[in-house]
């Protein structure tokens, strides 16, 4: 009868998994946390909390674009060389090297704007590519992963751009009441997200198109359009860490901006507990991904593990932060 | 084994030049220095950039081997894996000049397998480094280091030279070594991330100007005065980094000059000429502080 | 193949169609362009390089059908041309086996996690890549592993057979066999059903489980594979080699027109896919040849991703074509 | 016979999330013997079924097969016991060939490779044994529902199993398919195999079942055999009360809407192979019925006139203005409603709630400056919860949690929500009890009284003539009859299906 036993495992069971399912992201932050006041030299300090949270902010930012683009079954590679073009681009506009300027703030300003637009216009150009040939994201992202960077280089002939322009520089650099400007931006950026996914109808639309496409074009889910559109969403956040990134570096170098971002954020996302399969997704999840992700790469420097062991153990940690995830969903 | 492929003399050559990559000041520097002295001297240049994959260096080299150029430049990936190119290129009659790095002594010698070899000396390079240091905190510091990216011989090298001369002396000590990938943004976040968890650190050795300036940064976000509080030295000798000399921030740097061109092809010519090449085309690296920062800046690349 | 059932034929006959078009095109481009083109020499050292690729796409190829993605065979061929490298003074058969070893172990790993754990095969195998590459630097403390040059090892990269690289010789007998596992074994026919619909292959009674625990060994083992060539052609275990040879490796399998999400794929076309993307590499050094625009690095990759979205849509456009075919 | 009987689940138990889907249900199948198997939406007759083939794991109780204890882990498991299952959604592999759908599993070899000419040609056989001639090298997308049910049978007919599992076989089955499907049954029981028939058509349980097992709300509420049953006593025990009686057809809301004005008019479609030339035309307040055999191209001209195929050749007029929609969008906005008849690919988004599911189409409506008013949701989707009683633990519970009639209901409810003024309806009733299935058509009775124009597409003759005010019949994608009034008779419709251009000929000849 010890089978009838096993096999007895009634409501108890699934709830506690249910629990573990929905705190599993915040018990592996928690516990790296616990592990690090143990064991990393003065852990406990303000500038701690400041040095991790911009250093987490651009991954974020990405990650919650990724996070909507996964959730309609998609994925987008391109979001590396997609900061590397809006950070190339932003120093040639307030650099004067683009266009003549009639003023050195309205440089400022458009190298804000005009940037983070191409790079939403690239996204929006994935997006068309997935939805007007019907290609694969994998692939039709990786067209730009590769080209997008080589045009990025192209730009700037590969060159570092280095410059001091506190205006400019302040969404890297700058701070509100103490807070790095970047950590409230990307706190905006999450709130928004979570609310549109909540909310709004849209955020209905990417969940069901994600989750049926079929059945949603049937309910009349304008399909392609929101495809575009989370696409260039992606677009447009990559564009917006570009800026940050050359902001706090002072330089932008075309080569090295968002390299291997894309992967960062999309474990990030996995680690979150947003299915890769799309139909789901947490934005707030994502968020904490990113924090453990962060804070293993910190914990992993800070107590001098060598380069080569951290990549395994960073490994380990991902697998074991989704299993942790999966839980309550089997 | 067979003899050293000849030149004969030309007005016009075809050469090729195998680079490495094309990711960082240094690569593109010395690419535009080749460019620039083949076009001056109307040579054909066969360019290929391996992307930072030994392997399909490999394959440009064959490329060009099929393509009948008359000399290949190679600026090896790695010491090792190239032997291979070098060996084809020998097969095919073709001489070899290496820019930069040398191929593993044990399976290929210049004036053997290749004409020569033109470069730096990276484990000296690293050893200066250190021994400026050494002076600057007289024998006395808690010391960080900013590797270059994992398993590539630069930062094998300098990391070794700079230990080695480190040896001698108790007080310098090294608290904490991490890779920063030759990276500005990857050097800036490790910096911050060892300064925090080494409070106690006064100085910084970073494998190349890039990391330093991103270290500089960090330096500052975390209240700190770089130069004063916490003393730095690198190697290349950019631009950026003899601006940051002569503001104070850097230490020093120890040049690594990528402007190859001119010596290059002169000892291409020389080669044609039938004279003999010495095994090693040292280039005499200079040193960068704040005694010589002001007048060099001009020339810096 | 008349046995083949026209189910699968046709969409990968397309597949080839597109592929094979695009391949002819540019054959026919570098031998119109360029002297030395079609010389010997540089389809030997094509096909040498290209070898390694071939293996690891071959792998992928079959992890594709399943609907599944292997992100960690760069990193596995790295641990492999270390392992082997180690193991080369022993002769040439313990290298090999060595490396194909470590690429199994890696391969076993993913389909463990993927299938015991039940852990989405994209970031599974993004983890272990991390993990692989990880090994291979501590085992070859951080620089490249000479190998031995005493042993035979070095020509399982560099030697001939029949005038022909020996590298390709492996790689051509692996797509034979792959052809024929797939489309003649029940297993083959399992791949393609699990990716088809996992869940009904489950009703149906298949072996779901094992399939892809195999399916992602073979990419593991293949992998190291190309490891092992990577060891014998350029006489070193290589850590940091392999970065991108997964995207690369996926790019050929969607090129060859088989379907990411699964159920529907060719071996050969894969093959031609391969061929296709290497080629594209060499035709961009001959035009640097012609040192008429000395292209930049960054312009070739342009070129090269501009070229991508060119035959993807083209195949897409040939796999839509044949969808809305009546049936 | 002293021998045990070939199957016997007793006291099973299972719970989901914390919810009881079973209750110490049982069921018994001797050998040989074809056992009805019958319940309302949610009963648990599949689960039940799940249980057995260890899909999924019960929570209590045990299995008796032949005699002996088992606990199957996994259908394969199952399957090398003699136990071959249709389930209730076709479960093959849509880009595989036919072939393959049938022998995968038990592939034939030669010379350690496959012998696709052997399995082609078993396949052929046992599709014939259907009276199908299909080239069985095409993939199996290629042919329609049907067919494709066909194939699934005919795949668990192959293995010579012991007992057959049908999980409502015939949902998707014309009367000639399902009377051969009967042949076949029969053939089975000769031969000894025992059958399980899940189903929600009476007749068809009268027609091949010896005893029938009756379940509700997870528990086994009667077994009987087949012949001491009335249908009335049946459909009682089932549903716990008395039925009104599905109304007849006096009931319709009669031929007065002849004069209701022209919703949807289609003249001459055709696209590919499946459409030819189909005319057809709605009116308000109209309830039209569209019959035609199998892959006559019913579904098709909905998906065209709906926008979601794109039609050759034709026109279709809605409220006399013509209109090509490109999407399906563009219909709804038209006030159209589509329900498919594909309920797992086309209609139900899995991992969303009831609610969401059921607002879908509605999500414009819903929305203030592209905000979900969430209250009005609710509200509506409590009041057709009640309405269509849909059986659920909650509006939050995720649609892939419910039982296949109770998707059904949802699903129909997604489209009545939007209170459009047409709505195409594809084999709605499909999987749906008796019970509910008189409460829907008596609801679109309702709506079509209030003016909604319905095309009613079933492969139920009785359904069509009891429910339709006009009926077009479709033969190899053409119209080839339409009939009215009194001429809406089961003969009739038959004849046209089966030799529909002649009844063309003849109207032709007339005009
Ligand atoms: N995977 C699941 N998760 C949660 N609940 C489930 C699941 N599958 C079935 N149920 C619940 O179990 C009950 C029985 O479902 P089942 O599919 O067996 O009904 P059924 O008798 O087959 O109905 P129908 O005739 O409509 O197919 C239903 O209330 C359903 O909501
Ligand atoms: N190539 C295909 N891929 C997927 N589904 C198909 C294909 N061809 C036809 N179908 C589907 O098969 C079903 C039957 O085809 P059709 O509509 O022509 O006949 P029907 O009279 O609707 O038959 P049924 O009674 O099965 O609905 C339709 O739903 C159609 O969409
Ligand atoms: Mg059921
Ligand atoms: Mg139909």
């Amino acid at each position: 009868m010890a089978e009838a036993l096993r096999l007895r495992a009634p409501a108890p069971r699934t709830e506690a998994l249910g629990l573990l399912r929905r705190y599993g992201a915040v018990t592996a932050l928690a516990l790296l946390v616990l592990f690090n006041l143990a064991f990393t030299p003065n852990f406990a300090t303000l500038q701690t909390l400041n040095v991790n949270l911009t250093q987490v902010c651009t991954i974020v930012i990405v990650a919650v674009g990724m996070t909507l683009v996964i959730a309609t079954g998609g994925i987008d590679l391109s979001v590396g060389s997609l900061m590397a073009i809006a950070g190339a681009l932003a120093p040639l506009i307030f650099l004067g090297k683009l266009l003549p300027l009639p003023h050195p703030l309205v440089g400022i300003a458009l190298a804000f704007v005009i940037p983070i637009l191409v790079s939403g216009a690239f996204g929006w150009f994935n997006g068309w590519l997935i939805t007007r040939f019907r290609i694969q994201p994998i692939v039709g992202t990786l067209v730009l992963f590769i080209a997008g960077r080589g045009i990025a280089q192209v730009l700037t002939n590969g060159n570092l751009q280095v410059f001091k322009v506190p205006e400019f520089q302040f969404i890297g650099l700058g701070r509100m009441l103490g807070i790095p400007f970047q950590a409230i931006l990307m706190l905006v950026i999450v709130g928004l997200a979570t609310w549109a996914l909540r909310r709004t109808v849209f955020g209905r639309e990417i969940l069901a198109v994600g989750g049926n496409e079929r059945a949603a074009r049937l309910s009349g889910i304008p399909v392609g359009r929101v495809k575009r559109r989370v696409y260039l969403i992606s677009g447009l956040c990559a564009g917006l860490a570009g800026l940050i990134v050359i902001a706090i570096n002072s330089a932008a170098d075309a080569n090295l901006i968002g390299l291997g971002m894309e992967l960062d954020a999309i474990a990030a996302v996995a680690v979150g507990g947003t299915l890769l399969t799309g139909g789901s997704a947490t934005v707030l999840g994502t968020l904490l991904g990113a924090l453990i992700i962060q804070l293993v790469r910190y914990t992993l420097l800070a107590n001098g593990v060598p380069d080569a062991a951290a990549l395994v153990v960073k490994a380990g940690i991902i697998v074991l932060a989704v299993w942790l995830q999966r839980q309550g969903r089997a | 084994a067979a003899e050293l492929p000849k030149l004969e003399q030309k007005a016009k050559y075809k050469v090729g030049f195998a680079q490495t990559e094309s990711n960082n000041p240094w690569r593109i520097a010395q690419t535009e220095s080749m460019k620039a002295e083949a076009e001056k001297l109307g040579y054909q240049l066969v360019y290929t950039d391996a992307a930072g994959s030994a392997a399909k260096q490999v394959a440009d080299v064959n490329s060009m081997i099929a393509q009948k150029v008359d000399l290949i430049f190679l600026a090896p990936r790695e010491e090792k894996p190239l032997i291979p190119a070098v060996m084809a290129a020998k097969k095919a009659g073709i001489p070899v000049i290496l820019l930069d790095r040398n191929v593993d002594q044990k399976l290929a010698q210049a004036g053997k397998d290749y004409v020569t070899f033109i470069g730096s000396d990276f484990v000296d390079e690293g050893r200066r480094a250190a021994e400026w240091l050494i002076g600057a905190t007289n024998g006395k510091a808690k010391i960080i280091q900013l590797e270059g990216t994992t398993g590539s011989s630069p930062a094998n090298d300098r990391r070794k030279g700079f230990e080695e001369a480190l040896k001698s002396h108790p007080g310098m000590e090294i608290v904490a070594s991490q890779s920063g990938d030759f990276a500005r943004d990857k050097g800036r976040q490790v910096a911050e991330t060892l300064l925090q968890a080494h409070p106690d650190a006064t100085a910084i050795y970073a494998h190349n100007d890039e990391m330093a300036m991103g270290a500089i940064a960090a330096i500052e976000a975390a209240g700190k005065v770089p130069g004063k509080d916490i003393v730095l030295v690198s190697i290349d000798g950019t631009r950026d980094a003899l601006q940051a000399i002569i503001d104070g921030k850097l230490g020093a740097t120890v040049e690594c000059n990528p402007r190859f061109g001119p010596k290059a092809f002169a000892t291409m010519a020389a080669y044609a000429k039938g004279e003999k090449i010495p095994a090693w085309v040292k280039n005499d690296d200079k040193f960068f502080d704040a005694s010589n920062a002001r007048e060099e800046i001009a020339n810096a690349y | 193949m008349r046995t083949t059932p026209l189910a699968s034929a046709i969409p990968a006959q397309l597949g080839k169609h597109g592929v094979l078009l695009a391949l002819a095109l540019l054959i026919l481009f570098g031998w119109l362009r360029y002297d030395n083109f079609l010389g010997s020499y540089n389809v030997l050292s094509l096909l040498r390089y290209n070898s390694m690729f071939a293996l690891v796409a071959l792998g992928m190829c079959f992890v594709i059908m399943t609907g599944g993605i292997d992100l960690s065979v760069g990193s596995t061929a790295a641990l492999g041309s270390v392992v082997a490298a180690l193991l080369s003074p022993y002769g040439a058969i313990p290298g090999l086996l060595g490396g194909m070893a470590a690429g199994s172990v890696i391969g076993l790993l993913n389909g463990l996690i993927v299938t015991r754990l039940g852990i989405l095969p994209f970031i599974t195998t993004l983890a272990t890549m991390l993990a692989a590459s990880g090994t291979a630097l501590l085992l070859a403390d951080n620089q490249s592993v000479s190998v031995s040059y005493e042993t035979a090892f070095t020509d399982l990269g560099q030697g001939d057979f029949l005038g022909f690289p020996i590298p390709a010789w492996i790689a051509l007998v692996a797509y034979l066999a792959g052809s024929l596992i797939l489309n003649f074994t029940a297993f083959g026919r399992h791949v393609l059903a699990v990716g088809g619909g996992e869940d009904a292959a489950r009703l149906m009674g298949l072996p779901v489980d094992r399939v892809k625990l195999v399916v992602y060994a073979a990419s593991g083992t293949l992998a190291g594979l190309a490891g092992v060539i990577l060891a014998a052609q350029f006489g070193a275990g290589q850590p940091i080699e392999g970065v991108g040879w997964e995207l690369f490796a996926i790019a050929s399998v969607v090129v060859g027109g088989t379907l990411l999400t699964g159920g529907l794929g060719s071996v050969g076309a894969t093959l031609a896919g391969v061929l296709l993307l290497g080629l594209i590499f060499n035709i961009l050094n001959f035009e640097n040849g012609l040192g008429w625009i000395s292209l930049s690095a960054y312009w070739q990759s342009v070129i090269r991703g501009a070229f991508l979205l060119l035959v993807v849509i083209l195949q897409a456009k040939l796999t839509a074509r044949e969808d809305e075919a009546p049936a | 016979m002293g021998q045990p009987p070939l199957l016997s689940m007793r006291d099973i138990d299972k719970y989901f999330a914390g919810v009881q889907a079973l209750a110490r249900a049982s069921l018994e199948v001797g050998r040989g013997e074809v056992h009805g198997l019958i319940g309302q939406n949610g009963a648990g007759k599949s689960t039940m079924i799940k249980i057995l083939t260890g899909y999924v794991h019960r929570d209590g109780g045990e299995i008796l097969f032949d005699g002996n204890l088992v606990s199957f882990a996994s259908p394969q498991e199952a399957q090398a016991n003699g136990i071959a299952t249709i389930y209730q959604e076709i479960n093959l592999v849509p880009y595989r060939s036919v072939t393959e759908n049938i022998c995968l599993g038990r592939e034939r070899r030669r010379m350690g490779l496959l012998d696709w000419r052997a399995m082609h040609r078993e396949a052929k056989e046992l599709l014939a044994r259907f009276g199908i001639a299909i080239d069985v090298r095409r993939p199996l997308s290629s042919f329609n529902t049907a067919t494709q049910q066909m194939v699934a049978i005919a795949r668990a007919i192959g293995f010579d199993a012991r007992l057959v599992i049908m999980d409502e076989p015939t949902s998707s089955l014309h009367d000639q398919e399902v009377e051969v499907l009967f042949e076949v049954i029969r053939q089975l029981k000769a031969a000894g195999v025992s059958v399980i028939f899940v189903s929600h058509k009476l007749d068809e349980l009268y027609a091949v079942c010896d005893r029938v097992t009756i379940m509700r709300d997870g528990r086994t509420v009667k077994v009987a055999d087949m012949r001491d049953l009335t249908k009335l006593d049946l459909v009682t025990t089932m549903l716990g009360r008395a039925v009104a009686q599905a109304a007849g057809r006096q009931a319709r809301t009669g031929s007065a809407d002849a004069s209701g004005e022209k919703l949807l008019e289609v003249e001459h479609l055709a696209l590919g192979r499946r459409v030819r030339d189909v005319d057809l035309e709605v009116r308000a307040g109209e309830i039209v019925g569209l019959a035609g055999l199998l892959g006559s191209g019913r579904s098709e001209t909905a998906q065209v006139v709906f926008g979601a195929l794109k039609p050759e050749a034709g026109e279709i007029r809605v409220k006399g203005a013509p209109a090509a929609f490109a999407e399906p969008a563009d219909a709804i906005r038209a006030g159209i409603g589509f329900c498919s008849e594909d309920r797992k690919y086309e209609g139900i988004v899995p991992e969303m709630s009831v609610r969401e599911n059921l607002t879908l189409a509605l999500l414009p409506h819903l929305a203030k400056a592209g905000v979900v008013d969430e209250a009005r949701q609710r509200e509506i989707v409590d009041r057709f919860i009640a309405r269509l009683g849909i059986k659920c633990a909650s509006p939050e519970q995720k649609i892939r949690e419910l039982s296949g009639g109770n998707q059904q209901k949802v699903l129909l409810a997604r489209w009545l929500c939007m209170n459009p003024k047409l709505l195409l309806l594809d084999e709605p009733t499909r999987g749906i009890d008796v019970g509910a299935k008189a409460e829907i058509l008596g609801l679109v009775r309702e709506l079509a009284a209030e003016g909604l124009g319905v095309l009613l597409i079933s492969s139920e003759l009785e359904e069509l003539t009891q429910s339709s005010d006009r009926i077009f019949v479709l033969r190899d994608g053409r119209t080839v009859a339409e009939l009215a009034g009194e001429a809406i008779a089961e003969p009739a419709i038959m004849h046209a299906m089966a030799h529909g251009e002649a009844v063309r000929q003849e109207e032709a000849a007339h005009g």
